[in-house]
């Protein structure tokens, strides 16, 4: 067999991971913010991919559902919202000062090769240990779905966690609120409970009108 | 080559971590790309704990990631909404202008 | 003990001061004055009975009080020998005049005057009692500061530097004996000073162990070339800053000497000696020459101070009774002249506002009670014989004789500098026509000023000619510390060979 | 007794210096002056009795210093030599004080002068009473303080201030000395209780001991040590600079401590110690070397000087010297007796010179008195025969005290006495001139004052001229009758006892007749010569002068000693003293200690917060950096 | 569950938290209550957890959770000093404008975040905690939303925050992957050698604690949002997280890796040292009160972090001391700094303590002692701690770390001595108001006097934390 289910999951990975790659550095890099949205939605949906290829279905989709749907969504918002979208300045450059580039860009770029090389030389360094296997509880199930044995740890062993991100998820909400949302002065709000609790008598008001001064209806 | 393994995955991941950690401090467009740059961390992380998880057999890595994934989302919006309100105060959210508070 | 006395002469003026925080703050208050004068006054009193409570036959500590503090690390421990109690003595002696001294000159701000100098009686106090090493230390480095604000709020014009080298130089000997301290607990596993007396420190650790409270006692002393906070210190110091500064702190670390670095490490004592005698010789000459060349009347005395404490270091590590003994006297000596001395600064500068020695002169003609008196503590200073500095000086190189005759022979060159500095201190302030004009309208001294000179004339002439009582006080547990130091040393030779 | 006599002083110092103002002028001159003379009848009666009864006697007043093998006591001991004493300090000091009465007249400040006349009194008889090297050492500062503050008395003079600090200072050079060798002493003995100390001596001067890397004899340095302690009491070469200045004071003053008292007592302090002397040939002979020595240097600038009261300090001086070569010959008694008539013919001169001086309203050149012998008769007659004493005329006190030195010295009968006995003889000769010089220039000659007309010039009140009297009846008697007493054959046996200690008695025998003219002759030919050259022919002295001007302006400026110790020791240490101050301790210490330091993290501070910059790439950059180094680190280990 | 009672304080926090957040909704000009009635839900956990105090090594949820006296003290320590904090900055919240519904809210979920952070036996459940309370922590920093100060220190805060957290979860990840557990104990139990990926994991992780207990190279956001949030949200920060995050460095150091105690103590005495000295000698030159504190707690970071690198349970115990005590100092220090209001305005420039202790010397005195304190002056309360921490750091022969940190002390005495000169030596200005409210009041008298006697017996805090073993 000339292609395999293994190589064709390789190439795929390949490309997937090609993908992902370049279009993280293009996050980094593209002049205009929109673009660089752009790229990480294409990030994102190219790692679920992947998520979904090595077996976990259920984060694969979770993530576009968040990530794409929500997430990159909001950014893209507050981007155009902001108007901030298109760069004056490529690359990593500074606006500021030429002076300022010339070093932090290559001690930058140092810096992350180290760190990056040293990632490599930590994992290689993995190996599965038996010992650890033993540990594990045997969780999942076998026979079935991703999504169905995650749902049967979340909502048993996890559920605190639950509990508690259902938590993060208010404060978050609040937080987003209380910073952002403006009282705005002169606008025209509905009030249900002045709505509903309008009665006949006060449906009507009878005013004495001046001559020549008119009415102010505006309450 | 084309046998995949978690070596490959932990590589992408170290790799796009590594491209979200240089995104951050080599910026100087604005911070929107910087929380960018953070989500892209996130994701490294998450692919690291989804491929240990695979290959490891065990579903905890998944239901981390499932977890980062909702505080990464309420993060972002914390942040955006920060943003937002630093940009109404400032006029601009340019990395190189942020920089009343120091010393 | 039954009723703990010592304890009570610490809290005393604490309870003073609360008392006087309590109290309204206003120019026309004279409570607070009475208290405080009541409250000093009472814990001189209450040391003077313990000095005669105090049995002075027996070497050990008496009147201790032991109590858990920390607990299972380390307890309150507190009690005198004979070392001891002349400091406590000379503390409770000096602080009423001190009081009295700033009652009548400080104007404004009194009442917080009042009260550091109360806190500061408490804590030198216990600093003389403490028979545990943390609380001597918490005691040693809370008088920091009351005194930081003592000289920065009623001192001179640049009394915010000299505040803060002050505090910093002396907080800085200081943090290496905190972890000498703990070191010691490890090692020993106690910071009880009697027990550790008993059971010793292991010879390996002394040297480094002497080196570490060493840097602390040098710069309290101070000990060249540490010394230089002292005379800035000193200068913007208001009067009584001076006095307590002169007069009871620099003797903490002459008593931190004797009762530590000899008491503890007597291997490493005897092992250091050489440059203690080094630091001290020079500490004597240099300040003597130093001190001839200065303008300003209290930076002259506080070099002068220098070098005194000079004599007094030399005479700790000459090991010998009369050494040691001058030392102490020398201390208790000092801590009268020098806190006279400087008071008669005071009182100058009260009326005229310069320090200057050149704005001086003549003042024999208008002040001859001042000069009475100024001329009893310069000639303290000198050492002549009859002052107690004669025989603090005597003794001490009588004693260093014994180790050393070049010692001797250059620390006596310091008692020939020493009256030529002060002598011609006094020549230029004292003697001579009245040249400058303002000087003319000066008054001689006021009652309280009298009283507190005299008061501290007379002991320090009277111990001079009669220094038995102290003698007395001190020889036992001088002479059990020197036979504890020899047979420590001969233990320690006995297993080198 | 001896406890009046010794406190009486100290209580009339108190009283008149404590209350001077409460009890008024007059009552403290007449209470200290009295105390004193009680006190003096009291020493008298205690000499009398230890002349007649033997009386021996070491009271302990108290305990002073008692610190470990160190006992020392504040004690009365009354033996020969300090009976001797007692009775030369308590009579001048009374004599003084009540001159002072009079001298005093006009001056503010009577009480003061009187307390500090009293309590050199008392300082004095403690020392001479001590039976301890430790009160020796107390009276012995304690006589340089108040010589400091009588010195200093005018306080508004500023040569007077200057002085009287020199005094005290070269004063506590010698101290130094004595200092030293009370140590050593100690060191040695484990003691300075004289009677304790002088027992182990002769033990001692076999021992040998290592003294700054020099092996020494032990009792030759203790000699030695004690001896620069003399010199610089007594005003020996290179330590004497004090006494020609010290003459700021008032003349009572330089009478009672300056010539009669404070300044013997090193004289007092070798006699003392005769048990320590002895067994140090070395030690003597220096003590004879500089005692000689002094004797002629200070001759040679007497001659030269203008001011009455210096020549007369030279010439204290000079006959200090004599003392001490007389003892440095081992003829202690002989250095006792001098002791004791100087006293009294120099306290007559000084205090006659007083008298010149008071009735010239305080003029003190010599250039400027002259032929005033009739206007001041009493203070001629009695200047006169003080001179005659002190150039020892045949018959007067100084005749046998002083030729008795030139005698013992001589009788020695080594090269070194022999030096001393020919140098003593010419310095009887410059002595001689310089005393006659005094006189004939003071009251013979030309009036040649020009601010006081000479009828201004009158006689003394009789409170100063008595005292002179009784001074003067001292000088022409005191050697006549004491002369067997002191220095006769069996003096030992019968007055000095075990006081003073010799090895090899004094030889007994009379040196050739030819020896014992000589100096009389001199003495007496020298008179008529003098008055020549200075009265007669006054041009003479100046030609020589002129002929010899170098050597004139040696003598003139007291042999650039001053001058010399003030570029060496004054201008030196005020130099160092001021480079350490600025340079080292302001340039050094403080630049690299303390202000270096805060100055040094004040800089690594402001780098420090110029991290802080506001950036948040900048931030995060460098956390990252230290993240990484950290993976570093692990990685590498 | 079966010991459900043990988080009831959590459970409670969390309804309340709930509940007024539907009263502030729905009832107008609700903030008052709600602010007390959440400084009373604060005291109501307050009692539920002294109940607690003596459960010791319980577990939950599979062992993700753990109620041990550890997380008992620490919660009682937050739970105090939140009180005191709210207490406190109340009236400075009215009279900035930001006296909102929304304020005790976030403070209570923060607060709850820290809990589940303290008690987390698990990786998960510790990352939950963390960002539970960054999360709040976020937007209090920024709350003043219409200064551009504030927010900006939001947005500072908020973005290293994230990389911080980014990095811990990497580290989460990778131990993860080199251990197969996220629980605590199980990591312990499955480490059978080194591994680099577990190194790794641990500094990674350890630059998220160290970033929120502001330990130096990770210090940078601590001075700019000290110094731009709000000072009731900024005292807030001073404390509370560096409790949460210490417990977390305790727990996550010596639980699962104290077998890696060679690798992990040299990054420790590091960052110790660096953030003992860097503290010291950044704060010189400030002029902004708060930003000086922020260096000052930089410092006693350091201090505290001393403590920890010993690697025995007295180092821990030191550790907890000096945060109880740095506690109350900073607790002292900033009540101090609510009361320099001048006509509705506050003050927080060192300049404008000038000549405090004539028009106030009250406030002066207070400000000394806790200030004298910070500096480790005997015998106030500061010197305690450090002393705690030197007697463990030279029980294992760390000379070197302990005179380092001396000689920082010295260094840092220099700024505090200078703020006390401000106070104390330079002329006076206008008066401060007076008009306090009385928590503000309770606060800093309570902090000062605890600082200023805790010399006289100090035992009591020592026997309760002497309980604390881990190992």
């Amino acid at each position: 067999m000339l292609i395999d289910d293994r190589m064709i999951q390789g190439i795929f990975f390949y490309i997937f991971a090609l993908i992902a790659i370049v279009s993280a550095i293009m996050v980094t890099v593209s002049r205009n913010t929109v673009h660089s949205v752009f790229f990480l939605i294409l990030d994102f949906v190219s790692i679920s991919c992947l998520f979904i290829m090595s077996g976990a279905e259920f984060l694969g989709m979770i993530m576009l559902i968040v990530y794409v749907g929500a997430v990159a969504v909001l950014f893209l918002f507050v981007v155009m919202m902001l108007n901030v979208a298109q760069q004056e300045n490529e690359w990593f450059q500074s606006k500021k000062s030429k002076e300022q580039n010339s070093s932090h860009i290559p001690v930058g770029f140092l810096i992350s090769t180290i760190i990056f090389f040293e990632l490599i030389v930590v994992i290689g360094g993995w190996k599965l240990q038996p010992e650890i296997f033993s540990n594990l509880k045997p969780e999942v199930m076998l026979g079935t779905t991703n999504t169905h044995s995650i749902g049967s740890v979340l909502y048993t062993d996890y559920i605190h966690l639950f509990q508690i991100s259902g938590m993060i998820l208010l404060v978050s909400m609040i937080g987003a609120i209380v910073l952002t949302y403006k009282k705005r002065v002169g606008l025209k709000r509905q009030s249900y409970v002045r709505q509903i609790s309008r009665e006949k008598i006060s449906g009507v008001e009878i005013v004495n009108v001046d001559k020549n001064k008119g009415v102010k209806i505006d309450v | 080559m084309f046998e995949i393994n978690l070596g490959h995955y932990l590589t992408l991941s170290a790799i796009i971590f590594t491209i979200g950690v240089a995104g951050i401090f080599l910026n100087r467009k604005n911070i929107i790309v910087i929380l960018m740059s953070i989500e892209l961390i996130l994701l490294a992380v998450n692919i690291n704990l989804v491929s240990f998880s695979v290959f490891l057999g065990d579903l905890t890595g998944q239901i981390f990631t499932l977890f980062i994934l909702t505080v990464a989302a309420a993060e972002a919006a914390i942040g955006l909404a920060i943003i937002v309100v630093y940009f109404r105060n400032a006029g601009t959210i340019r990395v190189e202008e942020i920089d009343k508070l120091k010393g | 003990m039954n009723f703990p006395i010592l304890s009570s002469l610490i809290l005393l003026p604490l309870i003073g001061s609360f008392f006087i925080f309590f109290n309204k703050s206003s120019e026309k208050n004279r409570t607070i004055k009475y208290v405080s004068i009541f409250i000093t006054f009472s814990n001189f009193l209450l040391a003077l009975y313990l000095w005669y409570i105090f049995d002075k036959t027996i070497s050990d500590f008496q009147f201790i009080e032991d109590r858990e503090w920390i607990s299972g690390l380390i307890n309150y421990k507190v009690g005198i020998d004979g070392i001891s109690i002349l400091f406590v003595v000379l503390t409770a002696f000096i602080t009423p005049l001190c009081v009295i001294s700033v009652i009548s000159t400080i104007k404004y701000r009194l009442k917080d005057f009042l009260i550091a100098i109360l806190i500061m009686e408490s804590l030198m106090i216990g600093v003389f009692c403490s028979l545990d090493l943390v609380v001597f230390y918490l005691f040693f480095e809370g008088g920091l500061i009351p005194m930081f604000l003592i000289i920065g709020i009623w001192g001179g014009e640049r009394r915010v530097y000299s505040a803060f080298k002050f505090f910093l130089y002396t907080l800085l000997g200081s943090v290496l004996m905190l972890v000498a301290i703990i070191s010691i607990y490890w090692i020993a596993g106690t910071t009880d000073v009697q027990e550790l007396y008993k059971i010793g420190i292991d010879q390996k650790y002394q040297n480094l162990l002497w080196l570490a409270f060493f840097s602390s006692f040098a710069v309290k002393t101070p000990m060249w070339p540490v010394h230089t906070w002292l005379p800035d210190a000193h200068v913007e110091a208001p009067t009584a800053g001076s006095v307590l500064l002169a007069a009871i702190l620099l003797k903490m670390a002459g008593y931190g000497f004797i009762r530590f670095s000899i008491g503890l490490f007597p291997v490493a004592s005897e092992y250091f000696v050489p440059l203690v005698y080094v630091l001290s010789i020079i500490a004597i000459i240099y300040t003597s020459l130093v001190a001839l060349m200065q303008d300003d009347m209290k930076k002259l005395i506080a070099y002068s101070s220098v070098a005194h404490m000079g004599f007094v270091t030399l005479g700790i590590f000459t090991m010998t009774q009369q050494g040691i003994e001058g030392s102490i006297i020398q201390m208790i000596s000092h801590g009268l002249i020098s806190a006279a001395l400087f008071l008669c600064v005071g009182v100058i500068y009260d009326r005229r506002h310069t320090r200057q020695i050149k704005d001086y002169g003549g003042l024999v003609s208008v002040m001859p009670k001042y000069a009475i008196l100024f001329m009893i503590f310069t000639l303290g200073a000198v050492g002549l014989p009859g002052t107690t500095g004669f025989v603090g000086e005597f003794l001490i190189l009588l004693g260093a004789f014994k180790k050393s005759f070049i010692v001797a022979i250059f620390a006596s060159i310091g008692v020939i500098l020493s009256a030529a500095y002060m002598l011609w201190l006094y020549r230029r302030v004292v003697f001579g026509k009245i040249v400058n004009a303002d000087l003319k309208n000066i008054v001689d001294l006021n009652k309280s000023e009298k009283i507190i000179l005299w008061t501290l004339a007379i002991p320090s002439i009277f111990y001079g000619f009669y220094p038995e009582p102290i003698f007395n006080t001190i020889d036992v547990s001088i002479n059990s510390l020197i036979q504890t130091y020899n047979a420590n040393l001969d233990i320690y030779f006995a297993g080198k060979n | 007794m001896e406890y009046i006599v010794i406190f009486l002083p100290l209580l009339g110092a108190f009283f008149s210096g404590f209350f001077g103002n409460l009890i008024g002028n007059k009552f403290s001159q007449i209470l200290t002056s009295a105390f004193v003379s009680i006190s003096a009848i009291f020493s008298i009666l205690i000499f009398y009795n230890v002349l007649t009864n033997n009386y021996e006697s070491n009271l302990i007043v108290a305990k002073w210093i008692n610190s470990g093998a160190l006992n020392v006591n504040w004690s009365i001991k009354i033996d020969a030599l300090s009976s001797v004493m007692l009775v030369v300090v308590t009579f001048v000091s009374s004599l003084v004080h009540i001159y002072s009465i009079g001298y005093m007249s006009h001056d503010p400040h009577k009480p003061r002068f009187m307390s500090y006349l009293s309590l050199f009194t008392f300082s004095m008889l403690t020392l001479v009473t001590s039976d301890n090297f430790l009160q020796l050492f107390f009276g012995w500062e304690g006589v340089g303080l108040c010589s400091y503050f009588l010195i200093g008395f005018w306080f508004k003079r500023e040569t007077a201030n200057a002085a009287a600090i020199k005094a005290f200072l070269v004063n506590r050079v010698g101290d130094f000395g004595l200092a030293l060798g009370i140590f050593l002493i100690f060191y040695m003995c484990g003691t300075i209780n004289y009677d304790e100390v002088f027992q182990q001596i002769s033990t001692l001067s076999q021992s040998e001991l290592n003294f700054v890397g020099i092996n020494l004899n032990p009792i030759n340095l203790i000699c030695v040590l004690l001896f620069i302690g003399a010199m610089g009491k007594s005003a020996q070469l290179f330590l004497h600079t004090w006494l020609p200045d010290a003459m700021e004071g008032p003349t009572p003053v330089s009478a009672l401590i300056h010539a009669a008292t404070m300044v013997t007592a090193g004289v007092f302090l070798v006699v003392r110690c005769s048990p320590i002397y002895e067994y140090s040939p070395l030690a003597l002979a220096l003590v004879t070397i500089v005692g000689m020595t002094t004797a002629l240097f200070a001759a040679t600038i007497a001659l030269v000087q203008n001011d009455i009261k210096k020549i007369i300090a030279y010439s204290t001086c000079s006959q200090l010297g004599y003392m001490f070569f007389a003892a440095g010959v081992g003829a202690y008694n002989v250095a006792m007796f001098h002791l004791f008539t100087h006293a009294f013919f120099k306290a007559l001169l000084f205090l006659g010179a007083g008298s010149v001086i008071h009735s010239f309203k305080d003029e003190q050149d010599i250039n400027l008195m002259g032929g005033v012998n009739r206007k001041l008769p009493y203070t001629y007659v009695l200047m006169l025969i003080g001179t005659l004493a002190l150039t020892g005329f045949p018959l007067l006190s100084g005749f046998y005290s002083k030729d008795a030195i030139i005698e013992f010295a001589y009788l020695k009968g080594t090269n070194l006495s022999y030096i001393a006995a020919s140098v003593g003889i010419f310095t009887a000769l410059l002595t001689s001139i310089y005393s006659w010089r005094l006189i004939f220039k003071t009251f013979h000659g030309k009036y040649n004052n020009p601010n006081v007309s000479i009828n201004e010039i009158h006689e003394s009140p009789a409170v100063m001229i008595i005292p002179l009297m009784i001074l003067a009846l001292g000088s022409i008697l005191i050697g006549l009758i004491f002369k067997d007493l002191f220095i006769g054959p069996d003096s030992f046996n019968k007055f000095w006892k075990s006081s003073i200690f010799l090895i090899n008695p004094l030889s007994t025998e009379h040196p050739p007749l030819w020896f014992l003219l000589t100096t009389p002759i001199i003495v007496t030919f020298s008179i008529p010569f003098t008055f020549y050259i200075f009265v007669k022919k006054t041009k003479i002295p100046s030609l020589i002068a002129e002929a010899n001007k170098p050597l004139y302006n040696f003598f003139k400026n007291k042999w650039y000693f001053d001058e010399l110790y003030d570029f060496i020791f004054v201008q030196q240490s005020k130099k160092i003293g001021l480079f350490f101050w600025k340079k080292i301790d302001g340039s050094i210490i403080d630049k690299f200690g303390p202000d270096g330091i805060s100055l040094l993290i004040k800089k690594i501070s402001n780098k420090a917060v110029k991290f802080q910059s506001g950036f948040i790439y900048q931030y995060a950059f460098i956390m990252l950096l230290g993240f990484s180094v950290f993976l570093t680190i692990l990685i590498i280990n | 569950m079966e010991n459900i009672n043990l988080i009831t304080s959590e459970i409670f926090i969390s309804l309340s938290l709930m509940s007024l957040l539907i009263l502030g909704v729905f009832k107008n000009n609700s903030s008052s209550i709600v602010y007390n009635l959440s400084i009373f839900t604060l005291f109501l956990s307050l009692l539920i957890n002294l109940n607690l105090f003596s459960f010791n090594n319980f577990y939950l949820f599979n062992g993700a959770y753990k109620v041990d006296h550890l997380s008992n003290f620490m919660k009682v320590l937050i739970i105090v000093s939140g009180i005191f904090v709210m207490l406190s900055s109340s009236k400075y919240l009215k009279i900035n404008k930001i006296f909102k519904i929304e304020y005790p809210i976030l403070l209570l979920s923060s607060i709850l975040g820290m809990f589940i952070m303290i008690s987390s036996n698990d990786l998960i459940v510790f990352y939950l905690g963390l960002e539970l309370q960054s999360l709040a922590l976020y937007v209090l920093a920024s709350f003043k939303r219409n200064d551009q100060l504030s927010s900006e220190s939001g947005l500072k805060y908020f973005v290293l925050s994230a990389l911080s957290s980014g990095l811990l979860l990497y580290g989460c990840s990778l131990i993860y992957g080199f251990s197969g557990s996220t629980n605590f104990d199980q990591i312990s139990n499955n480490i059978s050698e080194v591994q680099y990926g577990l190194t790794l994991g641990i500094v990674f992780i350890l630059v998220g604690l160290a970033f929120k207990i502001s330990a130096v190279p990770f210090h940078m956001w601590a001075p700019d949002v000290y110094q731009g949030s709000p000072t009731s949200v900024t005292i807030f920060f001073a404390i509370l997280p560096k409790i949460a995050a210490l417990s977390v460095f305790i727990r996550f150091l010596y639980v699962p890796f104290i077998n890696l105690i060679d690798q992990w103590q040299t990054i420790i005495i590091f960052v110790s040292i660096a953030s003992m000295v860097f503290g010291a000698v950044a704060a010189i030159g400030q002029k902004n009160l708060k930003r000086l504190m922020a260096y000052s707690s930089i410092s006693h970071m350091g201090f505290a972090l001393a403590g920890l690198a010993v690697g025995t349970n007295e180092g821990i115990q030191s550790s907890i001391i000096y945060i109880s005590i740095y506690l109350l100092m900073n607790l002292a220090f900033f009540s101090c700094l609510f009361m320099l209001k001048r006509n509705d305005i506050y003050y927080e420039d060192l300049s404008d303590l000038s000549g405090l202790s004539k028009n106030h010397p009250i406030l002066a005195l207070c400000l000394l002692i806790s200030l004298f304190s910070l500096a480790g002056i005997p015998p106030l309360a500061g010197f305690f701690a450090k002393f705690y921490i030197f007697l463990a750091v030279i029980k294992e022969e760390m000379y070197f770390l302990a005179i380092v940190g001396l000689l920082s002390t010295v260094v840092a005495a220099f700024y505090y001595l200078r703020v006390i000169k401000t106070i104390y030596f330079d002329s006076q200005t206008e008066k401060f108001d007076i008009n306090h409210d009385i928590g503000l009041k309770i606060s800093l008298l309570v902090s000062t006097v605890i600082i200023l006697i805790y010399f006289i017996y100090p035992s009591p805090l020592q026997a309760l934390i002497s309980k604390i073993v881990i190992l």
